[in-house]
């Protein structure tokens, strides 16, 4: 954050990743919906605004906001209500220092690469302040399994954000980006995997969905949210992708690195992530949800030593270029 | 066992929102109704027709990703109400926020259908929560349940919403025009003699 | 009187609150989310004192992992909403809490005074290539050593839970 | 998790979502393309009040009992001198409580006289419970919706609905020419081909060919036949409005589909 920025700028700079932040979730959601309709040969949302239901997750906000705001009376009311901005808010904070390209970026942080990772491990805190304050066991279910889902993967998500960090000498994603090389895919191959699994159980996508199973435990810790707040956590689930995306696009993608990506650098990295958002709703339609046990083995016994090994690659070719 | 259930109220913009501002919330609740399926017989058979592939009520902003009373606006009321089941109707019609509506699909739930003559059936779920829509059919065809979506959203265009209007409607017509809870909607019959 | 010094003033009497709330806190769960509220702003001060990757680490692994254990743990076990008189502790034992407390306090500000009465203290940003460097030169043997420690206590509590696991129930 | 099988398991999952959204969905768009109903669909049931002698069997084969009729007696005078008074039922009231009714279609079997006809409507949703139940004017309306019987099969003989009206037409008594039509058909400036009741006819026309201009302007060919009750061009799928019932029944946004 260089001291030069004048207040306009900062200003400035804050609008347009509150802007991003509230814009780019609805476009997946409703991306989401089609993706979904049509994958399961519906059409989705044809009549919220017209043309081809453009509008469905507007009304959606439009119907949430008037929503009566229920507060359960066993609730630990000052908890209750603090969640969903604790589960939203490091997703701002997330994505404001993740570059589209070396001149846009919210904010230029020396160890952005490690911001994201705080900021997407404090935002799950959110998770589990609800599933406790709301006095309803299913919700504590949900915390328990968020709690749970969260330490198992958030390990092999480091290794492997460690391993591109070590690749390109820098924990800034900025460096990482401009270090990259197109056969990086290949080289961190293995880590770009860990961090998409990791990165699909940390915002709780299908399949690694058990907090929030609706067949077992109703919405996890989502249960006894209506209305406004309910829509944060949704737009948390979606800002999530969306930061999910962007760092997929940025860290093993190589990001603005294409034809003509002086001026256009930008659309490189967006039309980088655009298919990554797509992985996430494809694996949702697809596959089934796994059990606990199941996830927990796969963090562990799969993701964690490939973080490991990959890490080791990593560090082997670093030392033979050197 | 009468639990004080607070009043219902609105949501903190459409409370006090001006004119042009009700029509723009008033077309979000239109097409944003996020519905939850009290499939009670064989009528949520059809129901589920109407969600699946060939009919796919999402197009009309129908949503059926609420997994509980809570998140949902819309509850669709398929199938035979019970006297035994009554009480849960009820129950999960009070933990859904305001504004909320209530479809009953087919003659069970409009009526008690086949079998109103019975010790145990409810006669019409509208004796213990407020009916918007009565869908007709014995089961409905799933289009039936379009047709009654529709003309929810017609009713939904029209109205103006205020919390004195929902204080209103609760003591109305709840539980046969008297206000009850959850646990004394069901009917004497069937209490201990 | 700079925006820096308000900055570290201001996160320091909010992890002081922060701490004080956790520990006298009657609700469990409120002490762990104090708790948050204590190493958070901890993780400010370090941030404003030019130490950044050290603050994102405080956050990523105290807030994001320690604290996400602790509240796992409590709401494993038992974690009731409201203040809860199972936790409250007897005078006496308050008592004793308290002279530690305040022995350590002053055992504290013995060896921090003087330091800190020397002169204003020059914030220095430190760059991560610095920190790697001094964090495996310098410091190696200690690292690994700590690492051998909490790779040693891993080991003993899987080493206890196996063992009941086994004992008890041939099933589990 | 087996070993064989678990990678190819998750690629085949990728593979059946991917294949389906490259196929174009499925999706009927009902309000906006009429639905393809069955034309012996059961929607509602359609009253041709003209036919009903107040006999009161459908209400009494209803299982529901939610068929409710009401009538009186009325004296014929003797049509010729020192003959003896005769006695009709005249209908006051033919009402289906379609909250309650569970479309059995028993009342549509056993009525002798035809005066039942499914229909495969089934847009009449209500705001208010008490409009479900029909009265009499709502179920003549409902009459325009009913379709033309198909052939059960290629080779089968006709309905019996086509057969009768096919038969050629007796020369219509005085009394039957003059009948005044009042039901809903006539209204819809069709060709009155339901049988009417004479006007001051002895007995309800169960013989009672239909008006010969419409007996004579029917087609032979069977599937097209017109002689029913709703006397329309054979297209099932797609009845027109009904006249504007009390409650408007249609879809706000339904546009006319016409397809022939």
């Amino acid at each position: 954050m260089g001291a030069a920025m004048s207040v306009w700028e900062v200003v400035l700079r804050s609008v347009a990743v509150l802007a991003a932040f509230l814009v780019l979730p609805l476009l997946v959601g409703f991306m989401e919906h089609k993706v979904m309709a049509h994958m399961q040969a519906r059409l989705g949302p044809m009549y919220a605004g017209g043309f081809h239901g453009w509008a469905q997750l507007i009304a959606d906000a439009a119907k949430f906001v008037q929503k009566d705001d229920l507060l359960p009376t066993a609730a630990d009311k000052g908890v209750f209500r603090l969640a969903p901005s604790l589960a939203l808010i490091p997703y701002l904070v997330a994505l404001a220092v993740v570059p589209l390209s070396p001149s846009i970026v919210g904010a230029d942080a020396p160890a952005s690469a490690v911001v994201v990772l705080a900021a997407t491990a404090v935002g799950v805190l959110g998770g589990l302040m609800a599933g406790w304050a709301s006095a309803n066991k299913y919700s504590l279910l949900g915390g328990l399994r968020s709690a749970a889902q969260l330490i198992a993967y958030e390990l092999p998500m480091v290794l492997a954000v460690a391993s591109v960090a070590l690749a390109a000498g820098t924990l800034s994603l900025t460096g990482i980006a401009t270090e990259w090389r197109p056969w990086w895919l290949l080289w961190q191959l293995p880590a770009a995997f860990v961090f998409l699994a990791g990165g699909c159980a940390e915002i709780q996508r299908p399949p690694f969905d058990m907090p929030l199973a609706d067949s077992e435990i109703v919405f996890g810790p989502y249960t006894e949210y209506s209305g406004l707040r309910f829509a944060l956590f949704l737009l948390a689930e979606y800002a999530g992708i969306v930061l999910m995306s962007l760092l997929m696009s940025v860290m093993f993608l190589g990001a603005w690195h294409g034809p003509w990506s002086g001026p256009l650098g930008w659309l490189w990295t967006i039309l980088k992530a655009v298919p990554i958002a797509f992985l996430f709703l494809w694996f949702r339609n697809s596959w089934p949800r796994l059990r606990e046990d199941q996830l927990q083995r796969f963090a562990w016994l799969v993701l964690v030593p490939l973080a490991l090994v990959q890490l080791l690659i990593t560090a082997v070719g670093v030392v033979m270029m050197r | 066992m009468s639990v004080d259930l607070p009043m219902p109220k609105l949501g903190p913009v459409s409370e006090h929102a001006p004119k042009p501002i009700k029509v723009v919330l008033n077309w979000g609740r239109r097409y944003s109704l996020w519905v939850f399926n009290f499939g009670l017989a064989c009528c949520a058979i059809e129901f589920i027709a109407g969600s699946a592939s060939n009919h796919d009520f999402i197009r009309l902003g129908v949503i059926p990703f609420a997994p509980g009373p809570r998140q949902a606006d819309l509850m669709i009321v398929s199938g035979t109400v019970t006297d035994k089941m009554g009480p849960a109707v009820r129950r999960l019609y009070d933990q859904m926020a305001e504004p909320k509506y209530v479809i009953s699909f087919g003659s069970c739930s409009n009526s008690g259908g086949p079998y109103w003559d019975s010790y145990s059936v409810t006669k019409g779920v509208d004796q213990i929560i407020p009916v918007d829509v009565y869908v007709p059919g014995c089961p409905p065809r799933p289009e039936s349940l379009l047709q009654g979506i529709i003309r929810l959203q017609e009713k939904i265009a029209g109205e103006t919403l205020s919390s004195a209007g929902l204080a209103e409607k609760q003591r109305r017509t709840y539980a046969g025009h008297r206000r009850a809870t959850a646990p004394e909607v069901t009917r004497g019959l069937v209490s201990r003699p | 009187m700079t925006a820096l010094d308000v900055a570290l003033v201001g996160f320091g009497l909010l992890a002081l609150a922060g701490a004080l709330l956790a520990v006298t806190t009657r609700h469990i769960v409120h002490a762990a989310l104090w708790l948050v509220v204590a190493l958070g702003s901890l993780a400010g001060v370090y941030l404003v004192l030019g130490a950044e990757i050290v603050a994102l680490v405080q956050l990523l692994v105290y807030v994001g992992a320690i604290v996400v254990l602790v509240l796992f743990a409590l709401m494993v076990t038992r974690s009731p909403i409201g203040p809860s008189r199972d936790h409250a502790t007897s005078p006496a034992h308050r008592g004793v809490a308290a002279v530690i407390a305040a022995g350590l306090v002053a055992l504290l500000l013995a060896v921090l005074l003087p330091i800190a009465g020397s002169g204003a203290v020059t914030r220095q940003v430190t760059s991560n290539r610095a920190l790697g460097a001094d964090l495996f030169g310098t410091w190696a043997w200690p690292f690994e050593l700590l690492s051998l420690l909490l790779l040693a206590s891993l080991v003993a509590a899987l080493a206890i839970a196996r063992s009941r696991a086994v004992t008890g129930k041939e099933d589990a | 998790m087996s070993e064989r099988g678990f990678l190819p398991g998750v690629f085949k999952g990728l593979g059946i979502t991917m294949k389906t959204m490259a196929r174009p969905a499925v999706t009927h768009e009902y309000p906006d393309a009429r639905p393809d109903l069955p034309p012996r669909s059961r929607g509602v049931i359609a009253l041709v009040e003209e036919n009903c002698t107040s006999c009161m069997l459908c209400a009494r084969e209803c299982p529901d009992w939610c068929i409710y009729i009401e009538g009186h007696k009325e004296t014929i005078p003797a049509t010729t001198p020192g003959g003896r008074e005769r006695q009709r039922n005249v209908l006051d009231r033919f009402a289906i409580d379609y909250a309650l009714c569970m479309y059995c279609g028993i009342c549509v079997e056993v009525c002798p006289f035809d005066a039942l006809y499914w229909s495969p409507q089934f847009e009449y949703a209500e705001f208010d419970i008490q409009d479900l139940l029909h009265e009499k004017e709502r179920l003549g309306q409902w009459v325009q919706t009913v379709p033309v019987p198909p052939a059960l099969d290629e080779r089968a003989p006709d309905a019996a609905e086509v057969v009768s009206a096919n038969k050629p037409p007796r020369v219509p008594r005085p009394a039957a020419a003059a009948g005044d039509a009042t039901g809903a058909v006539s209204a819809a400036g069709e060709a009155p081909v339901r049988r009417e009741r004479p006007a001051g006819g002895d007995r309800p026309a169960r013989a009672e060919r239909p008006a010969p201009e419409a007996a004579a302007g029917a087609p032979t060919d069977a599937t097209t036949d017109a002689a029913t009750p709703a006397t329309r061009d054979a297209e099932p799928a797609a009845p027109p409005e009904p006249p504007e019932p009390a409650v408007p029944a249609e879809p706000p946004v339904a546009p006319e589909e016409e397809t022939s």
